[in-house]
Formats: C-alpha cells, sequence, structure tokens
C-alpha cells in the first residue's frame, strides 16, 4: 500500500463517517462533493481513466450541482414560509 | 435460426423504443401506441411459447456478433416463454381495466409518461425473465424499480409521494444487496453468465475454498430481492405503495412486479447455485419459515383493513409468502408449485385490483368497507370479477388459485415430516383465514346495505372495462379448468432449467 | 450590480448555520398547524385538507413521546446494524483473493478476448468502449434507458405547464424572493470565466465523445461534460440565454433522436449477429476519430442523450421546466 | 486474528470500500433525513464501484488503452469492472436525480426533511 492510496482511503472512510455526525446540510454536501473527486483520483491510481473522468463530470460536477439546487429550492421555500408567518402577524 | 426465435429480443428492444415514443406523444396517442404494442408482444410470446413446446428444447439467442462468455445473450425456454405471454397479457388488460382511471389521476400532460413507465416496465420484465447474465439482470431490476416508483406516483397526492419515497429507498437498499452480491460473486468466479458462474461455482463449493463468501452471497441475494419483493419481515412498504396508487398501478405492481424479482430469485438459486448448494448452505430454511409467516401474518394484515385496495396489498404479502414457502420446500415439486403460484396471483390480483377500480367509481372513489357496501349490485361485472378472484385466492376448486394449493400440498407432503407438518399448518391456517377476510366483502359487495348517496347509482361500462373484466375471469377459470396443461408446461420448463 | 458574489454568500450562509438540520424539520408549534391546515400543494391543483379528528392532540401528544423513545433506540439500533454489517463485509473481505495479483480468478480467457482482440472485432483501440458498447451492447442500451425513466420521473414530479409559470408560481425564477434570488445573475467573475469556459467545456466534451473508441471517455462521460458545460451556461447567463437554442421541444426532439437511433443500431447489431450475418459495418482506423463501427456513432448518440438529461434534470429542479 | 487483521491489510481497496458500503447502507436505512439518506446511497454505490474496480486492478499494469499496438493481455488490466462500474456510475446518478425530486416535493408539501414526520403527518391524510 502506497501512502498516497492509504490517505485517499482514509479519507473517503472519513467523509462518510462525517456526513452522518455533522449537522449542517450544506457541509454534508460540500463534503460529498470533496468525496466524489478523492474518488475520481482513487479511479486514476486503479488504472480505470474512464472512471475518472466519468466520476468528475458526473459524481463531482452534475449530481453535487442538483444537491444544491435541491437544497436551494428547500431554502426559498423555507424563505417563503418565513415571510408568510411575518404576513400574517402584521395583520393581527 | 428461425424468425420466431427472434421474437423475445424484438420485445425486449423495442418495448424501450416503444416507452421512448410514447415519451413524446400525447396522451390518447401515446395509449393507442402502448395498447397496439403489447398486444403484439403478447401473441410475439404467445408464439415463442408455442415454438418452444412443439421443439420442446431451449435456446440461446446471442444478443449480438460474440457467443455468451464474451457477448450478451438470452436463454428462451417453455418456462419463460410462458412467464411472457402471461406478465404481457395481464400488462395489457390491467391497462384496460383501469384505463379511465389513468386519464382522471395522471395530470393531463403527464398521462403520455404513464404509458412510457408501462412499456419500459413491461421490457425489464421480459429482461429478467429470458436473461442468462446476471449484470444484465441487474441494469434491468433499476429499470423496473424507478418505472415501478414511478407509476406510484403518477396519480399525484400527498400520500402516493410519500409511499413512493419509501418504496424507493427500500428498493434501492435491495439493489444494493443484490449488486453487492453479484460483485463478490464475480470476485471469487470472475464470470457474469449464469452457466459459466454455475460451474465455478461448483468446484469452489467441492472445495470449499470459499465457504464463507458463498454463504454471505447467498444471503446477499435473498435478503436483497426480498426487500424488494416485499417478504414477510421487508413488507411495510408494499401496504401504503400499492394501497395508494392508481387501479392500473397497483394491478401492475402487485401481479407483475414483485414477480420479476422472484423470477431473478429463482434463477440465481436454480441456474447459479443449483438445488445441492442451496439445500447445504440452509437458505431454504428461512425462505420457508418467512414464507409461512407472511402467509398468516400478511393474512391477519388484511384482517384487521377496512380500506378495500390495502387490505388487497395485504393480500399480496400473503400470496408472495405461498411463492417463498414453495421454494423453501426445497424440492422439485415445490419449485413447480412456486411457478404455479406466479401465474396464478399474477392473474388473480390484478383482476381484484381492477374490481376494486370499478367499485371505487360507483362509490364516490372511495375506498373503505362501508362505501363500497353494496357495489357489486351497482357494478355488477366488477363484482363478478372480485367474487370469482376472491373465490379463487381462498382456493375454491374449479379457480386459478386451487391448482397452487394443490400443487403446494403435493410439494408439502413430499417433503421431511417437519416441513409436511407445518407447511400444511401454514397452508390450511391461511386458507382459513383467507376465507375470513374475503367472503365478508363479498357479502359486503351484495350487500342491500348501501349507503344512501350511491343507492340505485348504476354504472356506464366502458368497452375497455368490461373487456378487461371478463377476459381476467375467462382466464382465471379457464386457468383452473386446464390447469394440467399449464402445470405440464411449467414441469417441462423446469425440467429445462437444468433441476 | 449586486456587491457580494455568489460564495460570499453561501460562506454567509454556512456562518449563520442557516443550513442547519434542524431548520428543515417542523417546530412542534408547526407540527400543530401542519396537523390541521396543511397548506395547499403548490405544484398542482389537487387541494387536500386534513380532517380534524377528534382526541388529535392526545394522539399527537402519545405519537410524541413514543417518537422521542424510538429516536433513542434507533440511534442505537443503527449503529448496531452498521457494526455488524461491516464485520460481516470484511470477514467475506479476509477470504477473496489477493489485491491486485495477476492470478485473480476474475482474470480469465474472457478479459485476455477483450484486450487482445479489442482492436481486431469491434475497432476499438480503448477495450474498456469495446466492451461496453459492441460485446456487452445490450447492458448498456438498457443503462441509456435507465437514465431515459428517471429524466421521465423527475419530468413527472416537477415539471410545472409554463402557462403557470407565467402566473406567479412559487418557482417562478423571475419573482423576488423566489428560488432564483440567491443567484448571481449579475456575477462579472462569473460571467467572464463562463465565457471562456463553457466553449471549452463543449468542445472538451465533444472531443471525449468522438474519441471515445480510443482514448479514455466515451458518450456517458462526453455527455455529462457536455450537460455541465450548458447547466454553466445557464447559471453564469441566466436562463434565457440558453432557452434561445435550447427549449423544451429541442430537448425531446434530440433525446428521442438519439434513444431511436441508438435502438435501431443495437438492433440491427444484435440481429444480424444473433443471426450470424454479415453486419457489413466498416470498423474504419483503429487509433482514428472513425474508427470502432458502431460505437463511433453509439457514443455520439449517447452522448447528446445523456448532455441533454443532465442539463433536463437541473432545469427542472431549478425552474421547473426547460 | 493477526491473519485475519493481516489479510485484510493485503485487500485494503476492498476494506475501505466495505467500510464504505456499511455506513452508506446503514444512513440510508437509518437516517432520518432525507438529504442524508441519499447521500448516504451515493457512498453506498461508491463503495460497491470501488470494491468492483479494485478486483480488476492488477499490480503494475496499464489501463486497457492500445496505443502501441501492443495487444499482450498481461500488459493491461481487466477491462470488465470498468465497464460495469461506469454503467453503475449513470444508474446512480439517476437514482439520485429521482430521489433528490422527491425530496423537493416532499418538502413542498410538508416542510420537513424528516422521514418518520412526514410518514406520520401522511397517515392523516385522506386520499
Amino acid at each position: 500500500m502506497t501512502l498516497f492510496e492509504g490517505i485517499l482511503l482514509a479519507f473517503l472512510i472519513i467523509c462518510a463517517i462525517s456526513v452522518s455526525v455533522t449537522r449542517n446540510l450544506l457541509a454534508s454536501i460540500i463534503i460529498f462533493m470533496g468525496f466524489s473527486l478523492i474518488m475520481s483520483v482513487l479511479w486514476l491510481t486503479l488504472e480505470a481513466p474512464d472512471l475518472a473522468i466519468t466520476e468528475a463530470a458526473v459524481g463531482a460536477g452534475v449530481t453535487s450541482l442538483l444537491f444544491f439546487a435541491t437544497l436551494k429550492k428547500i431554502h426559498a421555500i423555507k424563505a417563503e414560509d418565513a415571510k408568510r408567518e411575518e404576513d400574517d402577524s402584521d395583520e393581527e | 435460426m428461425e424468425l420466431v426465435q427472434n421474437f423475445p429480443f424484438i420485445t425486449i428492444v423495442f418495448s424501450l423504443t416503444c416507452g421512448v415514443f410514447c415519451a413524446v406523444l400525447k396522451g390518447k396517442k401515446a395509449r393507442g401506441l402502448c395498447l397496439v404494442w403489447l398486444t403484439l408482444t403478447t401473441l410475439m410470446s404467445f408464439s415463442v411459447l408455442l415454438y418452444t413446446l412443439k421443439t420442446g428444447e431451449y435456446y440461446i439467442y446471442r444478443m449480438g456478433k460474440w457467443n455468451a462468455p464474451w457477448g450478451n445473450e438470452i436463454r428462451v425456454g417453455v418456462l419463460e416463454a410462458l412467464m411472457a405471454t402471461a406478465f404481457s397479457g395481464v400488462m395489457l388488460l390491467s391497462l384496460l381495466g383501469g384505463m379511465h382511471h389513468i386519464f382522471a389521476d395522471c395530470e393531463p400532460e403527464k398521462t403520455n409518461l404513464y404509458f412510457t413507465m408501462c412499456s419500459l416496465l413491461m421490457s425489464s420484465l421480459f429482461a429478467l425473465i429470458y436473461t442468462n447474465d446476471l449484470f444484465t439482470a441487474y441494469v434491468f431490476v433499476e429499470i423496473n424499480t424507478i418505472a415501478s416508483c414511478a407509476l406510484v406516483m403518477l396519480k399525484s397526492s400527498a400520500k402516493t409521494l410519500v409511499a413512493t419515497t419509501r418504496y424507493l429507498i427500500m428498493s434501492l437498499l435491495g439493489s444494493g444487496l443484490f449488486l453487492l452480491g453479484i460483485v463478490i460473486l464475480y470476485g471469487i468466479t470472475g464470470e457474469l453468465l449464469m452457466p459459466s458462474i454455475a460451474e465455478k461455482v461448483r468446484t469452489i463449493f467441492a472445495t470449499g475454498e470459499y465457504s464463507l463468501p458463498l454463504t454471505v452471497i447467498i444471503g446477499l441475494f435473498s435478503v436483497g430481492l426480498a426487500v424488494k419483493s416485499a417478504l414477510f419481515p421487508f413488507h411495510s412498504w408494499l401496504p401504503d405503495a400499492h394501497g395508494s396508487a392508481t387501479a392500473s398501478s397497483s394491478a401492475i405492481l402487485s401481479g407483475l412486479v414483485l414477480k420479476g424479482y422472484i423470477i431473478v430469485l429463482i434463477k440465481i438459486f436454480y441456474r447459479v447455485f443449483g438445488l445441492e448448494i442451496i439445500v447445504s448452505e440452509q437458505v431454504s430454511w428461512f425462505l420457508f419459515v418467512f414464507g409461512a409467516l407472511a402467509m398468516i401474518l400478511g393474512s391477519v394484515g388484511a384482517l384487521r383493513e377496512r380500506d378495500l385496495k390495502r387490505m388487497l396489498a395485504y393480500s399480496s404479502v400473503a400470496q408472495v409468502g405461498y411463492i417463498y414457502l414453495g421454494l423453501g420446500l426445497h424440492s422439485e415439486l415445490g419449485v413447480t408449485a412456486a411457478c404455479v403460484q406466479i401465474l396464478v396471483h399474477a392473474i388473480t390480483k390484478p383482476m381484484l385490483f381492477i374490481a376494486a377500480g370499478g367499485f371505487m367509481d360507483v362509490s364516490g372513489g372511495h375506498k373503505s368497507m362501508d362505501a363500497i357496501a353494496g357495489a357489486g349490485r351497482r357494478d355488477p361485472l366488477g363484482g363478478l370479477a372480485f367474487t370469482v378472484g376472491a373465490l379463487s385466492m381462498i382456493g375454491i376448486p374449479f379457480f386459478a388459485g386451487f391448482v397452487t394449493k394443490l400443487e403446494l400440498t403435493a410439494g408439502a407432503l413430499e417433503s421431511g415430516t417437519v416441513t409436511t407438518v407445518m407447511a400444511l399448518i401454514a397452508i390450511a391456517v391461511s386458507t382459513l383465514l383467507n376465507a375470513l377476510y374475503y367472503v365478508p366483502v363479498i357479502f359486503n359487495l351484495f350487500s342491500a346495505r348501501e349507503q344512501a348517496e350511491y343507492k340505485g347509482l348504476r354504472v356506464r361500462y366502458r368497452a375497455d372495462y368490461a373487456f378487461a373484466t371478463v377476459a381476467f375471469v375467462l382466464l382465471n377459470i379457464g386457468f383452473g379448468a386446464f390447469s394440467e396443461y399449464v402445470v405440464g408446461a411449467v414441469r417441462q420448463g423446469l425440467a429445462l432449467f437444468g433441476m | 450590480m449586486r456587491s457580494d458574489g455568489f460564495l460570499a454568500r453561501l460562506v454567509s450562509f454556512v456562518e449563520s448555520g442557516s443550513f442547519r438540520e434542524e431548520d428543515y424539520t417542523l417546530s412542534p408549534a408547526q407540527k400543530d398547524t401542519l396537523d390541521t391546515d396543511i397548506p395547499e400543494n403548490r405544484w398542482l391543483h389537487s387541494v387536500q385538507h386534513a380532517e380534524k379528528p377528534v382526541g388529535a392532540r392526545l394522539m399527537s401528544w402519545f405519537s410524541q413521546k413514543g417518537f422521542e423513545l424510538f429516536r433513542d433506540l434507533y440511534r442505537i439500533a443503527s449503529v448496531f446494524i452498521c457494526v455488524t454489517l461491516i464485520g460481516v463485509l470484511l470477514s467475506v473481505v479476509s477470504f477473496l483473493p489477493a489485491f491486485g495479483s495477476a492470478e485473480n480468478p476474475a482474470v480469465n480467457e474472457v478479459v485476455e478476448r477483450y484486450v487482445s482482440k479489442s482492436i481486431e472485432e469491434t475497432g476499438a483501440t480503448n477495450a474498456v468502449a469495446g466492451m461496453i458498447s459492441a460485446y456487452r451492447g445490450f447492458d448498456t442500451l438498457g443503462e441509456a434507458h435507465v437514465l431515459f425513466v428517471a429524466a421521465c420521473s423527475v419530468i413527472v414530479l416537477l415539471r410545472v405547464d409554463p402557462s403557470e409559470r407565467k402566473r406567479g408560481k412559487l418557482l417562478d425564477p423571475d419573482r423576488v424572493g423566489g428560488d432564483m434570488d440567491y443567484e448571481p445573475n449579475s456575477d462579472l467573475i462569473l460571467r467572464k470565466a463562463a465565457k471562456i469556459l463553457v466553449p471549452l467545456a463543449f468542445i472538451f466534451g465533444l472531443y471525449v465523445i468522438l474519441n471515445g473508441t480510443s482514448s479514455p471517455g466515451g458518450g456517458f462521460s462526453g455527455g455529462a461534460i457536455m450537460g455541465a458545460g450548458l447547466i454553466l451556461n445557464s447559471v453564469a447567463f441566466g436562463f434565457k440565454r440558453t432557452e434561445r437554442f435550447f427549449g423544451d421541444e429541442m430537448y425531446h426532439a434530440v433525446k428521442t433522436a438519439c434513444l431511436t437511433v441508438y435502438a435501431l443500431l443495437m438492433a440491427y447489431f444484435i440481429y444480424m449477429g444473433a443471426n450470424g450475418w454479415d453486419d457489413h459495418v466498416w470498423l474504419g482506423i483503429p487509433g482514428g476519430i472513425v474508427s470502432g463501427g458502431l460505437i463511433l456513432p453509439i457514443n455520439i448518440a449517447v452522448g447528446f442523450e445523456v448532455a441533454c438529461t443532465m442539463y433536463c434534470f437541473y432545469a427542472l429542479f431549478r425552474k421547473g421546466g426547460l | 486474528m493477526p491473519a485475519f487483521l493481516e489479510r485484510l491489510f493485503t485487500n485494503y481497496y476492498e476494506t475501505a470500500a466495505m467500510i464504505l458500503f456499511g455506513i452508506g447502507f446503514t444512513t440510508l436505512l437509518m437516517h432520518r433525513n432525507l438529504l442524508k439518506k441519499i447521500i448516504g446511497l451515493n457512498f453506498m454505490d461508491s463503495g460497491l464501484y470501488l470494491f468492483l474496480a479494485a478486483k480488476g486492478y492488477i499490480a503494475g499494469r496499464l489501463a486497457p488503452i492500445i496505443t502501441d499496438g501492443n495487444t499482450d493481455p498481461s500488459r493491461y488490466v481487466n477491462p470488465i469492472p470498468t465497464g460495469l462500474v461506469l454503467t453503475g456510475i449513470v444508474v446512480s446518478v439517476s437514482v439520485t436525480a429521482f430521489l433528490l425530486a422527491l425530496t423537493c416535493r416532499l418538502y413542498d408539501r410538508f416542510h420537513t426533511l424528516d422521514i418518520d414526520e412526514i410518514t406520520h403527518l401522511a397517515r392523516k391524510e385522506r386520499d
């Protein structure tokens, strides 16, 4: 085992554990993005360049973007709720 | 190679294309395309069935220029063709029977996607039935999973959304375990093609080198596919999903989708591992016990339900238990019974769901037991279909369900003393419970205590609904009457399976 | 022009903790209101109000207590399940053949043929491309349709009719306070960078697709890169710019055409192969762009399908339609 | 026991992959936050793919892209796992998109990401 691979693999596991421990959703998505990048480096060390390209484009790129879009949408709905509550209290 | 031998491949690939076209057509046109294509696939599968029955042999169809270990291939035998014909026909009838519900429940501009999902589902079911390669099975299992979840959520309500999410999460857990099984198996054998794996597994088993991995792999496959096919401890997602979807979706999900996964499991057990390894690994015991528990506890769940569709969904849990009980008998008769039960349940449960959809029409869209009181008078065809289906489920002679119970009992009597007693008790208790919840429903359907607002409501029959119910009834009675031919075909098919 | 950029906003969100998990669960007060009065679903017309059952408050109190007890058990159980599962799997791993050894059972005659005959039989110098598109092409056909069926499902869930979008629904991109409020529409750095990066992404994506037979990559990866380029374009310049050349109809046309062409090519290939006939496909010059016979058109079809689908996902999530 | 650990250490890629699978599986099964569940699903799948790709790696060999006309199979690693993982990655991005779309709709309807609460609230609804 080279030290490099060892560190990368350890990083993967730390990422996985920290996602279920962290309380911040944005942080967990950013961790996921980092995870995907590390994965694509690992594919290279495993002599699978096809996978490295795909993982970088799909995993770290599109999937993470979709996560961000979802979080944003959720946040927008939440802001809408807060605004409505404010309006209600103003009317009273 | 004869033309008819190409039909399985054509049904798989062009069902996919049919789905793609349905996605860009308008609702009505998509419906037309989907129904015509399903009729064609039914006819093609039937001609394949006749061909295989005539030759009495199975044949390998290679998907491409290269032979099996290099390319993909599909394997067509009597059993496969029989299942394909039945599934395709049931899909067609289920769609016809619930057609007006589909148009009422889906959003108008998304109705065409319903037919997309049905075509893709049909394609994946064909592929699961015919495939001879584990990884192909995985890919099409995923199509099956996504398409069936989409069928649930196409009726847009809060309940279906939640049911879909739970269903999808459970299914994905199952897929994960299934893929892990494939991957570890690939790691120790280096093959993905079923016969090649079987060969390697036999040598590995003889040397005893990888005994722990083999056990774990069998466990992963069993648990993964049991989650997806709702075997007893993993059934919690099923009543919500099947109970809240539109009539056709419930029919298709209960009748066909669950069976697709079980067919894969049967293939893995008897084509990849072989009866000998399965028996010595003691898996059949687990399947037997959980199957028996599902038969009883599923029925108990159904007994407690006051909602017609949820009751039918719980009944599916019990009926899936019959299949697993048959598999757990670890004998040829048991597997025959399981295959017969797959067919019987595939033609019976959709009929019940379609009839339930019909009752909802004449009961103001409600499906509680009180609302549907007397619905059988208002919708006599639906009443007839439900009665036939319920009697078949209970296991009255001359209906399809009786054949299963006969075969299962025959299988049970042949196995060891303990299993015989346990299986017979399970079958007896389950039959009794089936009667306990189906008979009151039948009485309720024809009772005169109708709710005032629905009294005197008469159904105006649509041609598609009437055709579907009558066809289902005839199919069921025909199955019961000519059961020896079907059972014979299943036996012949299993013999070709290498049992 | 706004003074603070997208990143600054993101950082401020992280610092203020407004993405905390608890914020996305219901407070007890909210729960009470939700039990009786759930606001109507904004995407759909089906208005549903839950009935107010008698004694609901008592029931909810009980279920609340039950929940809390359940939650503690849940945590312990989840750690237990995790450890057991990992333990079983690790004991399996300890039995498996050693990592990286050439005596691995997975290295057999199938692999040998894929590597040594790939150029001769499929025309692809990249053995992976030859394997997924030609030798095991049927699997890959299924894979392309997995993406298709997922795209259809997302359309079912998130698509809003354009006529409704104009009438001020929640997810109207142009409305103040809506989903797009945090969109850095006028971020100078992003725009300048995108001007360079978008064409680069397209060219690189095309390069990966076209050279799929002779270098790493292929339809799926190239398509994802192009899709990312499309997404970047609409992030930097707004959806209007992308809509000019890529709208709803375009999406359906491209997707249907690509998948149909793919299925037909594959069907022809399989039909000829299975019947033992020659398929008259010129395999091309190994190593060049025109190589690999049917693999090149298949890669192009898959690439465009994937690019469309990726952009479709993003557009649906952001504004409920293409 | 040392022998066990030693074998785990030899198969370090597989070991890490299985730990990832276990963590991801548990997150998907047990975590109550829907977004976390989806991330868990991706970890689970990544673990599987890492395992599969590790089974195809052979030390000291090259990626199976034949640039110099040398088709000696003993020079290249196994291409099959790479192909399978490629399929798998596409499957998992599809499923992720589907689940995220469901999450959006559920949050819009129920204003929570907690699956237990959502189930609880949905029970009270009429069809």
